[in-house]
């Protein structure tokens, strides 16, 4: 009963795990149709934030739930005004400046901090689940994930910044007719995406080792989690987490770790086989799903 | 009797909760033209789509000379005798006008037929002038012209064309309409057209859609005098 | 006709090369230049299914990879190569052919194609990393996990295992492939199926009603793409005398993409700069100690696509004929086949 | 297979060279510099993945190479280092051994991190005949004239790891390792010390290099309930799994004992809560207070600053392969590969900052001290040494006396 609860409380973390890794490549991804192959070295500039701030001096729950979002954001700010928005509509050559910009950023992280950093330890400690020790961390850790898939759903969903979003992924000019530049839009939207993976970055950094190619780590399943989801941005990426979180764990608690990967893998490929748009972008899911955001 | 070229027997397509064309009852005979027309939304593109297996139809059957053509698969129709130009010009826009018209007429036959029958096509649709032109960079009447000849080119049994004529300048119009009475010398074809006086220039029998079912099927002359007609569609065109 | 002056003029210059490099480069030179021929085979591939084809594929190192192994367990248990390089082809092809009906008959999004590609190399690098035991044998071929496979025999006179080709022999092969394989690619796009290939990535709803199946034809280009790749990863696996399965990583997957884009989409040349181009920039960059060697490598990726965005074989045919740049992600407006090198 | 030699095309070879030239253009001025100087090839990712592990080889050869020349050279003549980034890819490495051995045609190569680039480098070596020295720990097993393994093997640490680890804590252990020919190795030898001592293995798990996610497995660790672990995870992903084991309270709960941990920085990455109490075994440590390491530490920090990771044993087999080719170079009084080796399977050896370090000319490995260390606030507190431990599990497979011509890499069969 106890191990029940206890792989239960696994798959959570897993999913969550992976809510954090792809909310913010599924927002620009979903609202801009820019595939940030950057993505991964964003959460990674969000774990640094983190790390050498809090190293600095700075609460840690400042450094992680401030510092990293709003750190990254800019950044994410400052790429689209350099770079991105030449390339709106251009998806490969997205893709090739923000490739050639992840490589970058490795590379100038490691100028900077050199190849490995001081990391900082996750606070709380742990707790028992009948007999079983387990981490307070991973409960933080899913909290953070769900108000942040709340928080995308409700912006989207109530605020005026979330309907102009919303029609502008249906028809760049009705931004225009609302009486909004969507330049402004896709800039907002950019800076967004990349300050979630920034709090992404921040949470993740006391339990993952943080390096200047952690990112490289991350990209494929941020990948294909978002691209398996659909068009809904946080439905989509929550069903995909939580479809691919699952298999994932219960095969590695199961089997070994390399076929909870390959697991993952497969699952992914006869799901987009079955549902070409993604989960809700095609098949029965998608007819349900159409309205979701 | 005499199996029609064409016959649909309750041909419906709901999207969700929506039903774009309803139980339609259709049929045509070899060589005949027939125009279809009814306002926007009535369900005619959507007709073309299941006519051509680019949507496979919820319910109902679909039969080409008797054989049933119901699902079947976009290249399967076409290579069967059916050739569309779509309402929104569908081309090759990085080719050519002329490659665009020898992938039409390669598909069969020899290379050297395929140049021939490209050739000819070309000349027969005074496009030769413009042949090593980029369609991409072409005006749309042009491009629309560049389609049509790629569906001759085809040499297909029965011909679609949705909205032939728009967008088209009056010469172009009758031009167009010609080429029609032309080609129905040896093919048969269903036309979508809203504008009155083109299809006074071309229509013999006419069937009118609404809300996805067929509202009347008559003489084009009886057809414009019909007052649901007019509520239904002229109605709606006016507002 | 200018496809016939440009084809000739390209064929030229391949032999050129072929028999002029080993009198002009000392052995180093020609080694490396053997290694840029055979990424340079694998960049045509994805050149080609990409390009022209208009299927864009995360993972031609799944074929390219396959092709490698498939080279090294053949040789090693056949002693003889010829079997196994034709092996290392016939293999990646009918591989690619079940993966395309998967996916092309599957109605699957070009999108989602990038996604399953990948997906498919990352699964054949991770199974292929724990096939570290002795239980991982195929014959006399042990296929060594991450290791990978070291000493894997080098190509001989065909039929004649105690003759290995000498490094020089070696060049004359893999860049013999590479011309070998332009000329077919150049010979499949000028006949009917070409056409048809082009016009399907122009606009497949269009060539669907023109009663083409669409789905075979990308089939059969995805198919060749693979073979191709395959034959690659044979040249390579010779090259180094090794195989590991980083060459199914991403990070491989990524630069091939980059060779093509660098070089131009859409063409044929293009790839093949871009594979030399790059690598040639790559080990350059690892010489030096000045700066990291990643940063470099990313700012040249990102100013390229923000100034040559078309690539660089298109930006060139563009000054000689005067005509407006095409820019890429456009390629509905590409120039015809029949004027592209 | 026969060495292969280069045509000659004494017309063309200027012409040949012009190109060349164009080809490598960055190292022109290097090389006019120091035109009579011995050439020393290094291989090493700086960058990339596993650039963490090389910085530290890269500085200590440095350090070599100017101490050398500080002191009067080789053979009289200064010793110049040809460096190249192999950027973590193999045809890199692959690339530039072909470049150190062809263009350069430097006397020696020192190089290769993982075994994958060691044995993609070996067969380009053997076959342009250059000589190579491996200076890292690793699996066993190599068997080959040509090469020289430095750094240590299981049968020298996993062999001291585990008896402790059985002793102090207990008999059963739960194997986890990174899922690679190290990993999978090493885990086999854990399983044979562990039944050697009477103890039982619960489990062996394999991670594939890129996983960072560990609750489950700590989960089926728990399940199990071992009285210690043995990891042998590799890289900063892995280093998650201590975090998360941390994270979870089961720091206290169960002991770890490693054959890896703290090789890449580690101890000064995560927090000492983290890695506390963590025992392992290598060849090297920097807390080592002999006044060889000391100098050696100093030495280092000062050239390079306190910025430069931590310095393991990777980094000091390195300085000590590169002594000990200089020792073969100056006991042979040539630079000639056949010469060196001879020279070298004499049995010539160096006084490292590790202690004492021996050639064995049978395997080509080296006879060198073992310690065990506890992490303890950031530190290394060594607490135990083994002298002069052999490379006991290569020579099982390994006789290079009886058959020189052997170039290939054993995969040891694990009796238990």
């Amino acid at each position: 009963m106890a191990l029940t609860g206890l792989i239960l409380f696994n798959i959570a973390n897993s999913i969550a795990v992976l809510v954090l890794l792809s909310l913010g490549l599924g927002v620009i991804y979903g609202m801009m149709r820019v595939i940030n192959l950057a993505h991964g070295e964003f959460l990674m500039l969000g774990a640094y934030t983190t790390v050498v701030s809090a190293n600095a001096g700075l609460n840690l729950w400042v450094a992680m739930l401030v510092a990293a979002p709003l750190a990254v954001g800019l950044f994410g700010l400052a790429v689209e005004r350099l770079f991105i928005r030449f390339l709106y509509g251009r998806i490969i050559d997205t893709m090739l400046a923000t490739w050639g910009l992840s490589l970058a950023v490795v590379g100038l992280i490691t100028t900077i901090f050199g190849t490995t950093v001081r990391g900082v330890s996750a606070p709380f400690g742990g707790f028992a689940i009948g007999g079983y020790q387990t981490s307070v961390y991973s409960w933080f850790v899913i909290a953070v994930a769900a108000a942040m898939a709340a928080g995308v759903w409700l912006v989207l969903r109530f605020t005026k910044f979330g309907l102009i979003v919303r029609a502008t992924m249906q028809n760049p000019d009705m931004a225009a007719a609302l009486g909004v530049s969507p330049q402004w839009i896709y800039m907002m939207t950019f800076a967004l995406g990349s300050a979630l993976a920034g709090l992404a970055g921040g949470v993740l950094a006391p339990v993952s080792g943080v390096s200047p190619v952690m990112g490289g780590a991350f990209i494929a399943r941020a990948f294909i989690t978002v691209l398996g989801g659909g068009p809904a941005i946080v439905t989509g990426t929550g069903l995909a987490s939580g479809l691919f979180g699952s298999i994932s764990e219960v095969a590695t608690f199961f089997t070994t770790p390399v076929f909870g990967q390959v697991a993952l893998l497969l699952a992914a490929l006869v799901m987009i086989r079955i549902l070409p748009q993604g989960i809700t972008g095609s098949g029965l899911t998608g007819r349900l799903l159409r309205r979701s955001l | 009797m005499t199996v029609p070229l064409l016959e649909a027997q309750g041909a419906t397509m709901r999207f969700g909760g929506v039903t774009a064309v309803n139980g339609v009852n259709f049929a045509l005979r070899e060589m005949e033209l027939r125009c279809l027309i009814g306002p926007n939304g009535a369900g005619k593109s959507t007709f073309f789509k299941m006519l051509t297996g680019q949507l496979k139809p919820s319910a109902g059957r679909i039969l080409l000379r008797g054989r049933d053509i119901t699902g079947a698969e976009p290249h399967q129709i076409a290579r069967l005798g059916v050739g569309i130009k779509t309402q929104v010009p569908n081309v090759f826009d990085g080719l050519s006008v002329r490659e665009n018209v020898f992938v039409a007429a390669a598909r069969r036959g020899s290379a050297r037929q395929a140049r021939r029958i490209t050739g000819e096509t070309l000349e027969r649709l005074r496009l030769t002038a413009i042949a090593a032109r980029i369609v991409g960079q072409l005006a749309h009447g042009q491009r629309q012209w560049v389609e049509i000849a790629a569906v001759l080119a085809q040499e297909p049994d029965l011909v679609l064309l949705d909205e032939p004529a728009a967008g088209m300048t009056h010469e172009e119009v009758l031009r167009t309409a010609a080429l029609i009475r032309e080609i129905n010398q040896t093919h048969a074809l269903i036309v979508v057209e809203h504008d009155m006086q083109f299809i006074r220039m071309i229509a013999s029998t006419v069937t009118v859609f609404n809300g996805g079912a067929i509202l009347v099927e008559d003489d084009v002359e009886r057809v414009m005098a019909d007052p649901a007609v007019r509520d239904v569609y002229l109605g709606k065109q006016a507002a | 006709m200018t496809g016939w002056a440009s084809f000739a003029a390209m064929v030229a210059a391949g032999l050129v090369v072929l028999l002029g490099l080993p009198l002009v480069f000392d052995l180093f030179g020609l080694l490396q230049m053997t290694v840029f021929a055979a990424m340079a085979v694998l960049a045509l591939s994805q050149g080609f299914i990409w390009g022209y084809g208009g299927i864009m594929s995360f993972g031609q190192t799944a074929f390219f990879g396959l092709g490698g192994y498939t080279y090294a367990v053949a040789v090693m248990n056949m002693g003889d190569s010829t079997v196994p390089v034709l092996l290392s082809v016939l293999l990646p092809t009918l591989f690619a052919a079940l993966l395309g009906y998967f996916m092309f008959y599957g109605r699957i999004s070009d999108a989602y194609i990038g996604v399953i590609t990948l997906t498919v190399t990352v699964i054949l690098f991770n199974v292929v990393n724990s096939t570290a035991g002795d239980f991982y044998t195929i014959g006399n071929a042990p296929l060594g996990g991450f290791n990978g496979m070291p000493s894997v025999p080098p190509l001989n006179v065909p039929g004649d295992p105690s003759s290995p080709l000498d490094p020089q022999q070696t060049w004359y092969a893999a860049m013999g492939a590479l011309l070998l394989v332009y000329i077919l690619l150049r010979a499949v796009l000028a006949s009917r199926f070409g056409r048809v290939v082009v016009a399907i990535r122009e606009n497949e709803t269009r060539a669907q009603l023109l009663g083409y199946d669409t789905r075979l034809y990308k089939l059969i280009v995805f198919a060749i793409g693979g073979g191709i790749a395959g034959l690659a990863g044979c040249l390579y696996a010779n090259w180094g005398s090794f195989i590991s399965p980083t060459v199914f990583g991403l990070a491989t997957s990524a630069q091939v993409l980059i060779y093509v884009l660098v070089g131009g989409l859409g063409t044929l040349l293009g790839p093949i700069l871009g594979a030399v181009g790059i690598q040639y920039l790559i080990s350059v960059i690892g010489a030096q100690e000045m700066v990291n060697a990643n940063l470099v490598l990313g700012a040249v990726l990102v100013v390229f696509v923000l100034l040559v965005p078309q690539g660089l074989v298109p930006v060139v045919q563009g000054l000689f004929r005067r005509v407006p740049g095409v820019r890429r992600g456009q390629v509905a407006e590409a120039a015809p086949v029949e004027v592209e090198l | 297979m026969r060495p292969f030699r280069p045509s000659r095309r004494g017309l063309l070879q200027s012409a040949a060279t012009l190109a060349g030239g164009a080809l490598a253009a960055p190292l022109v001025a290097r090389h006019a510099l120091a035109a009579d100087a011995i050439k020393v090839g290094s291989l090493l990712d700086l960058s990339g993945p596993i650039g963490s592990s090389g910085q530290a080889m890269h500085a200590t050869i440095r350090l070599a190479v100017d101490e050398l020349n500080a002191g009067g050279g080789l053979l009289g003549r200064q010793v110049e280092l040809v460096n190249y980034d192999t950027q973590s890819t193999i045809q890199l490495y692959s690339q530039y051994a072909q470049q150190l051995a062809l263009k350069d045609k430097v006397a020696v190569v020192h190089g290769g991190i993982t075994s994958a680039s060691r044995e993609a480098i070996r067969p380009v070596f053997d076959r342009y005949a250059t000589l190579y020295f491996y200076n890292v720990l690793y699996e066993g097993g190599v068997c080959d004239r040509d090469c020289f393994c430095t750094g240590t093997t299981p049968a020298q640490t996993v062999n001291k790891l585990v008896p402790y680890a059985l002793e102090t804590w207990g008999k059963k252990a739960y194997i986890i390792a990174a899922d690679y020919n190290y990993g999978q190795i090493t885990a086999k030898w854990m399983g044979k010390y562990v039944r050697d001592g009477g103890g039982t293995v619960q489990a062996t798990e394999f991670f594939p290099l890129d996983v960072t996610e560990f609750a489950a497995t700590i989960s089926k660790i728990q399940q199990a309930g071992p009285s210690v672990v043995l990891s042998a995870l590799v890289g900063s992903n892995h280093t998650a799994f201590y975090r998360q084991w941390a994270a979870a309270g089961m720091k206290d709960k169960i002991p770890i004992a490693s054959t890896t941990f703290g090789l890449v920085n580690e101890i000064a990455t995560i927090a000492p809560s983290e890695s506390n109490g963590v025992v392992t075994s290598y060849g090297y440590y920097e807390e080592l207070s002999t006044p060889a390491s000391t100098a050696f530490t100093k030495a280092v920090r000062a050239k390079f600053g306190d910025g430069l990771p931590y310095i393991s044993e990777l980094a000091c087999a390195t300085y000590e392969g590169f002594k000990l080719w200089a020792e073969g170079v100056k006991k042979a009084g040539s630079l000639d590969r056949m010469k060196v080796t001879e020279a070298l399977e004499t049995g010539i050896a160096v006084d490292g900052p590790s202690g004492k370090v021996t050639i064995d000319h049978a395997t080509h490995h080296v006879v060198r001290n073992a310690y065990l260390a506890r992490a303890a606030e950031r530190k290394w507190d060594v607490f135990q040494s083994y002298p002069d431990q052999a490379p006991a599990d290569t020579a099982a497979v390994c006789d290079l006396i009886k058959e020189p011509k052997l170039s290939k890499q054993f995969v040891i069969d694990v009796k238990t």
